[in-house]
């Protein structure tokens, strides 16, 4: 059981985060952001996500500032 | 000069890359900088490509003394770089200013000081004009105001160098490095020096020659500098160069340099339009700096304006000329704020209104 | 003669052909016999994802080709028109992107133009020429240079070898133009 | 109930704005150096030393005392802070072009006297800042805005590898090349560093943690290819690994 | 100033480097260059005894960044070097100016340019004076004439480079460095200053700092090189410093600096004593310039008359002082040739006849 | 009847005055070059780039081309020296601190460019024209003018190994390091500037020979004690050898 | 006032104590109040094997510590008379050590003083004295410092601990000094 | 059977050249030169010189300027 905080506002899209999720459940967005950059969002309807705070670690932009678990 | 091809819009570096092509530049030595990586960039591939050489250095220490390697065997070769990085050049520019090497340093300024940042500035004049390096010594330093000057001073400039065995300072800016204007990249319209009585190849059937700077004699040493300084002499006589809008008549005269004078220029002539008794004098040659002229032009004006993108740096030079004959007041700005023609205006007529 | 200098600011993130259309207007007032001179944004600046251009256009020598106040600017994307808008020359004009902005007017004293340009774009099956579309609206729209000398120019820079890119740009041209002739969008 | 298992480290900015491209590496370096200083209870005492690169812009990120270095010298700069304040922890960020174009000097010096630093260089093989020129890292045959048709060893010569003649260097204490091309190699950097910090700590000489990084806009790449490249390219002419350890000495 | 100690016979290095000692400098670092190699031995040898840091780093490139590095700490710190050397600093100095940080530079001048030779010399005037780092900025610099005033300036530096946060160049020569003259080693005797509130110590309770240069936007860059230049405003208004003799009823008033002020000193009163209405105007800062004093003193004059040993660099901030208002001639030699007072002498009598 | 079996070389100048201290190595490393560029014909296509140190007054003994270089960048003239000109021959003739102290970064770049040059440096283990410093190559324990007590480590780390360093470098083709302290090792110095200078010849890349050499002076020894201490304090931190040579592959 | 001042040159080959002889009579200088400057000879120059100080001794502050025309030269060896035989001060003197200096004189305008300094010192058994026999007669010839101030400065200078060392240094003053009282010398 | 050329003028008495002659017919001289050097001199009475040239190759001075055999 885990959560993670995204700060939309700084994520860049790179994408890594998606690649790096072992449950698959972080997905490209198509919407931008006010600096025009498409964001990340987390799709987890089956609460997957168990807090490994993968993602965060690979993020470049400290976009993901926060993991629960 | 024979301007025979086309006009073509062209960025102010590439100008200065494609005028030293054609002037015969043989090597070139850079470190990347902005905001002049485009003479390096487009020279990485014109260069091999022409079977010359450009090598990217591993600093900017390095790429004086590569170019004083290279100058030294009698080779058109240049530099380019920017403010912080040329003021690591000071040591290799009075090697060769004392070497006599002829050798081209393009220097597009950036303001300052130290990192500062990438946007266009004057604040490099004394840097350049006044040295830095040690000793007595002196750069010719030419300095364009338009991409076609980019292109005819980057021409005069190796002229220069070998005609005089000298230093010469190509002094741009970010604005006229990276603005395109159209332009006429004509042939490199001077003649070529032999070079041959002083150069390095090889002592073969001659004296070994030693190009160096060090004299252990009092005697020596001075009468070396004083032979520098005697060529210096002549450059003066021969190769001052400025030029004047609306000078004679002027009550106000404005001194401005570079990508600065191009502005003062369009402001003089909305004064004039403004019924204004407002005139230019632009110096192109910074050193030799045309003292005398300048001391004619502004015997009996009310005020002399110099206008920099700095703090006041030619200033010095302008109130030396000018030596008491007129009241010489300063508008400048430092960092990468570009005046407009109408501001300069503004600051002339509250010149005007504070001389009455 | 009094000097008469129009300015222009072109702006969008990178990857629109911000510069290229500067570049193009820049050579069809070189090639009108107009003194012009264009000045990018330049260094780490650009890493911000944005880019721009500055267009000086005149009947005498470019006095600055740097312009804090422009008589017109193009805005491709959103963030330029918030970077922009208050510079504008009171009386000079915004040239819109309005398939990318959809904002309201901050000021009462300049013009607005809006050109759905990708839109436009994308109906002529090329969503990049959408920087070709807005030019040739401005253009058409100021006369500053003549739409003709925009097409040769065009021709001379994309070659032979690329017919089709040709081609889809001609078209751009034409319906950037042609958007602007139409009554509705005035 | 949930546990907080990640967060912001303490050292960084409230409102940090990572200005970095685009899946850029250099923002993963900085935040595990942040997290380190943490877990090693360094942040009030810690100065840092800056470079001149895409990296210069430290201050905007780390809440802690910084001075800027100018291009290249970040290890004599680093060596002012130390002598000065020997009390202190000094860690210069820098990138390759930083560390050993125009730096090489300085950096060799600084390891071979030992100076109780750390040196942390972020290889991208390329000047990033400046828009992608070679760099002495650049592998031969890459493509740079100066070497368009890839590095030709016999126009340009060889690339400087950092990490091995570092440790030629009798000063250096703690030498290793990582990378941050996956999430395991990213856990063994932070190891790494916090090997060269602890050397540092414990006065043994000075370390440096050469981190091969991405540079996505310059490189031309995405961010997900750019660590494909630095599997796949740098690797081999980059080993990874540890290339001096006189700490447990 | 309270001078307490004895008089003993002091080499200008050794005077410098003690007087370092007694001001508090806690790190010293510097490269071997003559003419000023005594000062690095003596401290090689005294600061490790005290504790604290001399550190011989492999280049002046190195010197001066290690000094920018151990001031940002608040820790009061010192380097040396000489003319061809200095100019590898340019760089690093144009950091230190920007960064408004404490720093002391001494330089001892040597005969150039480029390696030129170890002979004393003044050709370094333009290179500390007008800078040769990028941008605007200013460097404080004294310039001492005799073994006693390297102790008093030395002091001064170290003085005024906290009180205002920038740099200070202690200006000798050659001459300065390796004579011995009887000399007085008092106390330190200026104030303390506080530095906590900016130098970096870890960001302990409170934010973090940032000493940089880099500022990304115009607005920001200005304002920082605007707040410059009201320090150094503030600096011209408080620190110019100049002597005079017999300046006040002279017909000629002969301008010089350091080593050559003093013969310029005797050549006065040896004209006096001839009945020849002479005197001297010695600047001591020679940034900030004493331009206001020396117009004052130059208006009326018949001559003014600068003596260096260079082709002439003083002689620019001369000029422009006197602007206009008295005639200016130069007598100077390049290389490592000292002038005597009587070939001064003789350069006054025949400026005078020209005067006629 | 008597032949000629010893001979000044032909490009030692006709009265030349050697300026170096009483028994100091400099003049005999001069001279086997002189008689080198005789013996491969090198004599008229050679162009010397000179340093700063005791060596500055090359221009004394060569009747050669020559250029000064400033202090610490022979490296990086001689590159645009053989840059400009292709076909000459060109080395650099320098002294421990020119090339390992500030010149570092030149002499490293230099050599991993492999720039068609050969380096010779001149190692006596101190700064001799300035009187005698402490130099990057100053052992541990030396007294030198500015480590009265002898070097320190941990005051001023530890001496550069110039060849160690050197052989890190991809485009040196020939590293060796030799000694001048006995007439076998004078003879053997010879031969690894001959190889350095075939390796120039045959476009293999740069080269370089360190030669332990005296500073009779500075050290306060005899000549002949001088010799002694190379043998015995400086071999076994300085080992003599090849440290890389790519000229027969 | 007028400004009176006397210059010296002391010059020999190196380890003949030039500089330390420099340095002992300008500190007799500042012992009676005079201005006293001394300037070594210095950098790679002295590598030749000679060295050389200048030494001027005013009323006043000293002008220039460097010397081209000095009113003395005392010369320790044969190099150092032919390097500055010629250029002495008219009227000025040469103070030879003519143990190692067998010439002519070349000039008649200044004086001669030949002091077999070396001899004299090998007869008080230690012939590193030379400098200071040099220095005694040259000050008993000239008067410019007391002999006396001599002895205290030597006093000073060699620390107590090195008794045998001033006993000589003290001897050397003693027999420099009465070699120039002694009639034949004149 | 050799002989060698002394320059004196040159020779600095540095002595090294002593020290390699395997026939031991160099010699340290006792008067200066000109230079006021000490200088070298060949005792050679029976001939034993055999131009090996040792001596010039270690004379750091050029001041053994030939050597015959
Ligand atoms: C003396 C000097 N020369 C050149 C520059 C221009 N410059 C800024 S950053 C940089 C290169 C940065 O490359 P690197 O150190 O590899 O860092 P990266 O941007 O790749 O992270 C250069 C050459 C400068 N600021 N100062
Ligand atoms: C830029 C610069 N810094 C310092 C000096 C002073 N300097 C002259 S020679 C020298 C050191 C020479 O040492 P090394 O290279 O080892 O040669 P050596 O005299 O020992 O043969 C130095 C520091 C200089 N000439 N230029
Ligand atoms: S890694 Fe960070 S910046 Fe990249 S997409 Fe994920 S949250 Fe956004
Ligand atoms: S914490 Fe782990 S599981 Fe949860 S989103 Fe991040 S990577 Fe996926
Ligand atoms: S240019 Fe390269 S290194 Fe710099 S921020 Fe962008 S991706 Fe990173
Ligand atoms: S100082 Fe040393 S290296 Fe220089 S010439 Fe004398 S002995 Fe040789
Ligand atoms: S080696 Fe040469 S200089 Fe030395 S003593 Fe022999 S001849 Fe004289
Ligand atoms: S040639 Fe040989 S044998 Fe003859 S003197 Fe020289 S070393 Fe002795
Ligand atoms: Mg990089
Ligand atoms: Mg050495």
């Amino acid at each position: 059981m885990g959560r993670v905080v995204i700060d939309k506002e700084k994520c860049k899209g790179c994408f890594l985060c998606v690649d790096v999720c072992p449950k698959k459940i972080l997905k490209k967005g198509t919407n931008y952001n006010s600096k025009g950059n498409y964001t990340v969002y987390v799709d987890d309807p089956n609460n997957e996500c168990f807090g490994c705070a993968l993602c965060a670690k690979r993020c470049p932009d400290m976009a993901i500032t926060e993991v629960y678990r | 000069m024979t301007k025979t091809a086309e006009k073509v819009l062209l960025k102010g570096n590439h100008a200065i890359a494609k005028a030293a092509i054609n002037a015969g530049c043989q090597c070139y030595f850079g470190y990347p900088i902005t905001p002049q990586n485009e003479i390096g960039e487009f020279l990485s591939v014109e260069m091999p490509a022409r079977g010359r050489v450009f090598l990217q250095a591993e600093s900017e220490v390095a790429a004086i003394n590569m170019l004083l390697g290279a100058a030294s065997t009698g080779t058109k070769a240049m530099t380019s770089s920017s403010s912080l990085a040329i003021a690591l050049m000071q040591e290799g520019i009075s090697y060769i200013a004392a070497d006599n090497i002829p050798a081209v340093v393009v220097s597009v300024m950036r303001a300052g000081p130290a990192l500062g940042y990438i946007f266009p500035s004057q604040g490099d004049y004394f840097q350049t004009v006044k040295g830095g390096g040690n000793g007595d010594y002196k750069t010719l330093t030419l300095a364009p105001a338009t991409v076609q000057e980019m292109i005819d001073y980057t021409y005069k400039a190796f002229y220069l160098a070998q005609k005089y065995r000298t230093i010469v300072f190509l002094l741009a800016d970010g604005l006229l490095g990276q603005m395109m204007e159209p332009a006429v990249l004509y042939d490199y319209p001077y003649e070529e020096i032999d070079n041959s009585d002083w150069a390095l190849d090889g002592a073969k059937g001659r004296p070994g020659r030693w190009i160096g700077s060090i004299h252990r004699s009092e005697e020596v040493l001075e009468k070396k500098v004083l032979e520098l300084f005697k060529k210096y002499d002549i450059i003066k006589q021969n190769e001052i160069e400025y030029k004047t809008l609306y000078a004679e008549d002027a009550e106000i005269l404005i001194t401005a340099f570079g990508s600065v004078a191009r502005i003062a220029q369009a402001a003089v002539k909305q004064a004039r339009e403004a019924g204004l008794k407002v005139g230019l004098f632009r110096p192109i040659t910074l050193w030799p700096f045309p003292e005398k002229e300048l001391y004619k032009f502004a015997t009996g004006k009310k005020l002399i304006l110099d206008i920099e993108m700095n703090m006041g740096q030619m200033l010095e030079d302008v109130k030396m000329s000018v030596s008491g004959q007129a009241k010489v007041e300063f508008y400048g700005r430092p960092a990468g704020f570009y005046f407009t023609p109408e501001e300069l205006l503004e600051e002339i007529k509250k010149q005007m209104e504070g001389l009455k | 003669m009094a000097v008469k200098e129009s300015s222009l600011i072109i702006s969008g993130y990178g990857g629109q052909g911000v510069l290229f259309i500067g570049m193009a207007i820049s050579n069809c007032a070189m090639d009108e016999d107009k003194y012009v001179t264009w000045l990018p944004s330049y260094g780490a600046e650009m890493r911000g994802g944005t880019a721009n251009c500055t267009i000086v256009i005149a009947n005498e020598e470019v006095a600055s080709p740097y312009q804090q106040t422009p008589d017109y600017v193009i805005a491709l994307n959103a963030q330029s028109v918030e970077k922009f808008e208050m510079k504008i020359k009171p009386g000079g004009t915004l040239i819109v992107n309005s398939s990318l902005y959809k904002g309201h007017e901050k000021r009462t004293d300049i013009n607005y133009l809006y050109i759905p340009a990708n839109e436009i774009a994308a109906k002529i099956g090329e969503i990049k020429c959408a920087n070709v579309v807005m030019l040739s609206a401005f253009i058409e729209k100021t006369k500053i240079v003549k739409i003709e000398s925009l097409k040769k120019v065009i021709r001379n820079i994309i070659s032979a070898s690329k017919a089709k890119l040709l081609e889809i740009n001609e078209l751009a041209i034409q319906k950037g133009s042609e958007y602007i002739k139409l009554p509705v969008c005035h | 109930m949930e546990t907080l298992v990640f967060q912001k480290p303490s050292s960084i900015q409230k409102d940090c704005n990572v200005t970095f491209c685009p899946g850029c590496d250099h923002g993963v370096a900085i935040r595990i150096i942040a997290e380190l200083l943490d877990e090693l209870n360094l942040v009030e005492k810690t100065i840092v030393v800056s470079s001149i690169g895409c990296s210069v812009f430290l201050n905007d990120y780390y809440n802690l005392d910084i001075i800027e270095a100018p291009h290249g010298r970040a290890l004599a700069v680093a060596t002012g802070v130390k002598r000065s304040k020997p009390d202190k922890f000094v860690f210069t960020y820098q990138g390759d072009g930083d560390f050993a174009s125009i730096g090489l000097g300085e950096s060799m010096h600084g390891l071979s006297r030992g100076e109780k630093v750390t040196a942390i260089c972020i290889n991208n093989t390329n000047y990033g800042m400046t828009g992608g020129q070679m760099a002495p890292t650049t592998i031969i045959g890459q493509k740079t805005t100066t070497t368009i048709n890839g590095r030709d060893p016999n126009l340009q010569g060889y690339p400087i590898k950092i990490c091995e003649m570092a440790s030629i260097c009798d000063g250096a204490a703690f030498v290793a090349r990582c990378s941050l091309d996956s999430s395991k190699e990213i856990e063994n950097t932070k190891k790494m560093i916090k090997k060269a910090f602890e050397s540092q700590i414990n006065n043994q000489g000075a370390s440096l943690i050469e981190i091969l990084s991405t540079c996505p806009t310059n490189w031309k790449l995405s961010p997900q290819e750019a660590h494909k490249r630095i599997r796949e390219e740098l690797y081999p002419v980059f080993p990874l690994g540890i290339y001096k350890d006189k700490t447990s000495k």
